[in-house]
């Protein structure tokens, strides 16, 4: 049984978990029932742990919920609804002290005081049982039936035609036997939040900021966890007029999207670990053109193959590095679901200002974690137009004009100034994977390559004056200032709050943007701390490393994970 | 009306006697009576003597990796399908490095151009035995000699159904030019795989060796009898086929994207109005 | 007019340039002239400067000579031989105060005080115009005839049959025809080297050093500056049971040459940045399966093409961070020929006991340099017998035995310990590139996937063990401490020694092995210097970073450069 | 005397249903009539559901990238000919990330077997088209359908000469053990493309669709008859034919490397005597 520290209780969240054999359905269960609660209110944060396999082995599903703002996973289980009794065994002890299980009676005959053993077989057809479940664990928590009803109705009108009402009969069924049993679950408190919130994880999130942003390509080859950005994008490529390709390889991916982005189309790919390793070419080819390309690297835990279904922040310094040779990038870590839609956003943006490579480095946990989310106000977002930007400055046009920003004005191949069609030979673009003039064709004038190199780096600054500093979240002039970045952010932020409430002096810091750096953002910050503690997914503290490098500050404490599970407000607590 | 003189004349980096002259020639050639103007053109090249060809040309020019201008080719015409793009690089790059994007081209069937200077040997890099290398060819990286039997570009792509499959030989550049025409004006993927000599590093596949047993398909040749076309893409050796090989109309890629229809996509606005009609979808 | 400077005169080395057009047999010329110079017992340092093309354009290849110990390249020239007219354009500028050009005389016709005008036409054929011009600097620099033309026939007697008597005649008419004519140039010291040097660059001398650690398999895709040592390698092949196969791309030849080390085979690969880029997923996959492979980048200017055939530290960052994940490496930087030979032997020796990817990193000044070289002792070599270290552990065989050291007794496919043909199927070697329980299976145990991430990294602690330290050369305490790696070594070493000469306190840090580092080796001495400078052929100052990362140590000075061009002493005199 | 039970009984992470765990069976059947001994046979698998196989056998596995294990079968059979080599893996790892291998492969000839487990999807990634996948095949990731016609690498083999091309079908579990068998047997390159049902993912290409088509080749198919294969390869729809396409007995590769027949290269010592003689050469 698990512990569940006092401070993190006091957020009186409730976290409920749908566990059991890939292939059981548990996901369809357990997206109806998150999306109940985002509309009924509720903060959530989803916590998906899966196996590499179709059928069979063991996923769960974690639904953190809360009616006060909740921002990480946590460990304990208030409410477990196993689909087979391998989930019993597996997460029995994570069970918190009030926590309960509900089991179909025909998998657990054992008598056990946290167990309720459902009658599934009397409530509904083997086929329904988990909208038994669903109706159970609504009940439980004591969602309005309705609301519940009308989600899964949606849901089976949509994806599994004409069983939508025998769904719901189910679930009724369910729901109305815990209304007769005796209900020993705590029900939830009233939701705080009001309607219209989404239902979104990371890579939707991504999916949408990159739509939002003005994405006209977007290339991929299927790769965990990155894939679903490009299913989300599938869904929606006919309506918003992009193109969704999928290549034979990485490598044809990314040199697609810099193939579109020549013509003007912002374009993005998303890739994991292995697959983007076959990237690193043609990253440093777009630093080299000053082509714009956004880079998505979902994360998940290495070397090689490693765990392909679980995460890991174990590539900052890859991606940081990659490609050969030198030229500026910049690299985003969102720490929620929110941020991964602005971020990503931004990514576009400084991507189509400077001309280069932008990265979005995100994880399996961030990638598939359901938030309930503030709607995007879209008349805040400037749509990007590649067009707008193109000027010919030089006549003809000199694709790598040299400029004190380093930023040499674009036009598309076909096309001048403002997207009009070209009519002259001066309206050429050439772009050079060698080293260039500034019309564009290859050089071996050793001067020249100096003053290409200098206008290249030169585009750092400009980016460098644009930073997103970090997030300093908690008390100020703390004896203990946890550092972090990513997708661990809300677990660092809600272990120090619960700290805090313990009357210790904590407080956070939290990167969104890894790179570049800018030590007058942060480094009297780590300076005033009695105490820095970094916290990463990996198990060698790069981010602490490269704080290093940037400032000459030792962050000689860390707290590290890298056995495939996000990090959690216990897992800092325990090693504080 | 476009004439040669728009397309420039540039000096080249190639060797003397080089075939990738005679190419340059014939791409001109072919683009003034097409009647493009410079500015319609994309080219994507790769790296070797061979993507450099397009450098020599006043047109639109990507020139990217070793191996990789048919994916960037590909993004390009997908966003862009007004433009004309023509895919123009070397044997080791094509059939090479980059054969993957070759086979993925030929299925995809964009409405593209690929123009291969096949030179039979890597000659940038000074020498290597290529794809297209001949058994027993020796190089200083090949001492004994190549071994496996060279890889015959047009009979593969016939056998895949490749939408138009041509071969042409550099020393019959007017030949040459019409195949680049007819390439560029055929709707789908087309290849002109070109035989090419390289004087410094292919002392066996000389302009002779090619001049002597290169002849042109006649007029009873049917280049869309695909049984045909595969017994002609066989043959190599004393005889050697130039031409257009094979051709079929299957539907090209571009139809996948109806919304192409309205032009490049760089023109096209955010529909903040369609972006909020998504945002809906996940209420 | 260059000046040298005269700490460098101090030397008193000569520097010979031959120049002109790719084609005109300059390399063949220069390299008689190299050999012949070694042979008689001279230093050599020689700098290859080439395009990226076949025939035309400007070549040169610049040969600095002396009787005492030289090690850099420098810029003046004291003779040029000037294949064409564009040669002496481009170099006259270089020439020393007292240097002097020869050139056909229809290829220059003015009158200039420090041009040698050769008749040419009348002194031979010609085709044989380059032979003529050898005897010609043979004869300026003193060098006894029958030896230049002893290497001279060797050469054409190998490689191009039946013209070896009327090159020898031409290099007589040359050589006569200026001891004719009234040599103004000084004529070389006695030389001071004992005789069986080896004319050796830096391509192969890694080549050789493979060979004699026990290679026995190579695998390449043709990349310039890498290629040579396939090159090298090809034509030894036969002779020594190696196998040598250009593969079709690079991601093939990295993953044949972790094939073939899985049977045990120790293997190699050479490339460049962009083909590196295309190894490092297998980087990672090295990593994971613990499979040994030693990896040589050839670094050239990048972003992406750049410049092919120019020369760049500018890949440090990349390969010490290439693969996603983390696992343990380690990274040698020869800093000369002899060091190539060495470091290389040394890094299958690292690869092979701690069974991880192991680099070896160059650039094109170094793998074209040639030196004359102290003939390797081989019986100072134990021979790696990848069979005498395989034992079985276990059994069944665990192909990833947790071990303190985290290094596992490996066996091979097919074969029992020592390499002695299996006979059960307890010796089976299984091997993962996902994570993997001590057997190799894969597995999602993440409590196993915890001591296999501790077992990999517990290996560097090992490789930390025998690192080789930076060289210390130079006056204690000094004033000013540079600090350099791989190539630039020589140039550094002499810049410290002419200021040392002048009566400075210099000296310099030169590190050899790039990864691991141990602080303890050198932060003391950095700590001691009143002030350090970092000298990198980057535009960075990579290592500067990389070193403060790792110590805290902040080096505020750089020289650096990125023109495609080796540092040379006066390079960095000229900055300090 | 080898029995199956020394290839172990594995539980696996396979869909009930899913056709690998016939082909599983098959490959046993395969090596224990072949007489091979588990630690005799190295197989080398790339990622996928297919690429899993080798773990579900006691054998000596290299179980590498998506898309890589040709390279790595390459090197070791290159370094250790006593090995018997089997590649397996999916469709999606060897006809598309790994393409390029392939055709490489089949040119090189090297002595090793390739098994492909053809479900015509990308399995593990949960359901995306593969190379092979039919023109039309919905996913989600593909929602208006796959446009490109697929790949059919039993015709491209045929058309590229490979020394052995072979078709079986899941479902026929003894006629593929035969057919695996004699790839094995076969010296040279031997591919068996293997129709396999994938019950979670492909809702088009059944057990029962491919039951349905599938015949096998008659005593009167001569498979060395290329222009017969050619015509055999090509056969897709209605009827679908299995068992050997097409074989030839091109030399192989290990020929190259006279010195191979001498065993495994990790036996053979470092000879210094001939390091030495190599060293005058730069002297
Ligand atoms: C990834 C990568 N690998 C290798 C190279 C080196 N390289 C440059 S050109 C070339 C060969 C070119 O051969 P081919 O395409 O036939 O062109 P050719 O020079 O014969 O015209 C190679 C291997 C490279 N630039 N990039
Ligand atoms: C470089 C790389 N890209 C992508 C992936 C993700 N991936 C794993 S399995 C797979 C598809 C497997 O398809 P197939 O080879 O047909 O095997 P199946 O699962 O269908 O048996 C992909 C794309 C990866 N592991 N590595
Ligand atoms: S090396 Fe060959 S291909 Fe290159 S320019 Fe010279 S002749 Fe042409
Ligand atoms: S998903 Fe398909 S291929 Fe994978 S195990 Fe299930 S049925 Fe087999
Ligand atoms: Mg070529
Ligand atoms: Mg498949």
């Amino acid at each position: 049984m698990v512990n569940r520290p006092e401070e993190i209780m006091e957020n009186l969240s409730t976290t409920v978990v749908i566990a059991g054999e890939a292939g059981q359905g548990l996901v369809t269960l357990s997206q109806i029932l998150t999306k109940t609660l985002v509309r009924a209110g509720y903060y959530i944060v989803v916590t998906q742990s899966y196996q590499s396999r179709i059928r069979g082995g063991h996923n769960s599903y974690a639904l953190r919920i809360s009616n006060r703002e909740i921002v990480a996973p946590t460990d304990a289980i208030d409410l477990l609804i196993a689909l087979d009794r391998n989930s019993i065994n597996l997460h029995l002890p994570e069970l918190s002290d009030h926590g309960i299980v509900v089991v179909d009676d025909k998998v657990y005959s054992e008598i056990h005081p946290q167990v309720i053993r459902a009658p599934m077989a009397d409530l509904a057809d083997d086929k329904f049982s988990n909208s038994v479940a669903l109706g159970i664990v609504a009940s439980l928590l004591g969602l309005e039936k309705g609301m519940i009803t009308k989600t899964l109705r949606e849901f089976f009108d949509k994806h599994a035609h004409n069983t939508s009402d025998h769904n719901a009969e189910s679930l009724w069924a369910g729901y109305n036997w815990i209304s007769n049993d005796s209900a020993k679950f705590p029900r939830l408190p009233p939701p705080t939040l009001p309607g219209g919130r989404l239902t979104l994880n990371g890579n939707e999130a991504i999916a949408l900021g990159s739509i939002a942003a003005g994405m006209k390509f977007f290339s991929f080859y299927p790769m965990t966890p990155a894939t679903s950005i490009g299913t989300a994008l599938a869904e929606h490529a006919a309506k918003m007029e992009i193109v969704v390709e999928q290549a034979e390889d990485e490598i044809s991916a990314i040199n697609m999207a810099v193939g579109a982005s020549f013509t003007g189309a912002p374009s993005m790919v998303a890739t994991s670990g292995g697959g983007f390793a076959l990237m690193t070419e043609t990253v440093s080819l777009a630093g080299m053109t000053e082509t714009p390309v956004v880079i998505v690297v979902a994360q998940r835990p290495g070397p090689s193959t490693g765990l392909p279904t679980r995460t890991e922040q174990g590539d900052l310094e890859f991606v940081l590095h990659s490609g050969h040779g030198e030229f500026p990038r910049a690299i985003f870590a969102p720490g929620d679901v929110e941020q991964a839609f602005h971020l990503t956003i931004k990514a576009f943006r400084i991507a189509q200002k400077y001309n280069t490579p932008v990265f979005v480095m995100t994880d399996q946990f961030l990638a598939d974690s359901y938030r309930s989310t503030r709607p995007f106000d879209l008349r805040e977002l400037a749509p990007l137009n590649p067009c707008a930007d193109s000027s010919i400055a030089a006549n003809p046009h000199l694709t790598y004009l040299v400029t004190d920003s380093g930023i040499s004005p674009r036009i598309f191949p076909g096309m001048t100034s403002h997207c009009v069609k070209a009519s002259s030979s001066s309206e050429l673009v050439i772009a050079d994977s060698d080293e260039h003039t500034e019309n564009g064709h290859l050089t071996e004038d050793l001067s020249v390559r100096i003053s290409m190199v200098e206008k290249r780096l030169r585009k750092l600054d400009g980016i460098k004056s644009e930073i997103i500093g970090p997030e300093f979240i908690g008390l100020s002039e703390p004896d203990t200032l946890f550092v972090t970045w990513g997708s661990s952010r809300g677990s660092v932020i809600e272990a120090a709050d619960a700290l805090v409430a313990k009357g210790r002096r904590f407080a956070t810091l939290n990167f969104l943007q890894i790179w570049p750096l800018d030590p007058k953002n942060f480094v009297s910050i780590l300076e005033a701390a009695k105490n820095v503690v970094a916290v990463e997914g990996n198990a060698t503290g790069q981010f602490a490393r490269l704080i290093r490098r940037e400032t000459g500050f030792h962050i000689k404490k860390t707290i590290l994970r890298f056995d495939g599970l996000p990090i959690t407000p216990e897992y800092i607590l325990d090693r504080i | 009306m476009v004439n040669i003189a728009e397309y420039g004349d540039y000096e080249t980096a190639w060797c003397p006697g080089c075939g990738n002259h005679s190419i340059l020639s014939s791409l001109k050639k072919a683009l003034v009576s097409l009647g493009l103007e410079p500015y319609q053109v994309l080219f994507v090249s790769g790296i070797g003597q061979a993507a450099k060809t397009p450098h020599y040309l006043n047109c639109n020019l990507f020139n990217g990796l070793h191996g990789r201008s048919l994916p960037v080719a590909t993004g390009a015409k997908l966003c862009n399908p007004e433009l004309t793009v023509i895919v123009e690089s070397g044997d080791g790059c094509n059939y090479g490095e980059g054969a993957n994007h070759f086979f993925s081209a030929i299925r995809r069937n964009l409405n593209i151009t690929m123009i291969v200077h096949n030179n039979q040997v890597y000659a940038l890099t000074k020498g290597q035995a290529s794809p297209t290398s001949e058994q027993g060819f020796v190089t200083k990286n090949q001492p004994e000699g190549v071994f496996s039997p060279p890889f015959n570009p047009i009979e593969i792509a016939v056998a895949m159904n490749a939408s138009f499959v041509a071969r042409g030989f550099s020393g019959k550049t007017d030949h040459l030019a019409t195949l680049i025409q007819s390439a560029v004006t055929h709707r789908g993927f087309s290849l002109v795989d070109v035989l090419q000599p390289c004087v410094s590093f292919n002392k066996v596949n000389t302009f002779g060796w090619y001049n002597q047993r290169c002849y042109i398909l006649g007029n009873g040749y049917d280049s869309t009898d695909r049984e045909q076309a595969l017994r002609k893409a066989a043959e190599w050796g004393e005889q050697i086929p130039i031409g257009i090989i094979y051709q079929n109309l299957r539907p090209i890629y571009d139809e996948r994207f109806p919304f192409l229809s309205k032009g490049p996509l760089a023109k096209s606005p955010v529909r903040f109005d369609r972006v909020s009609e998504l945002l809906d979808h996940y209420l």
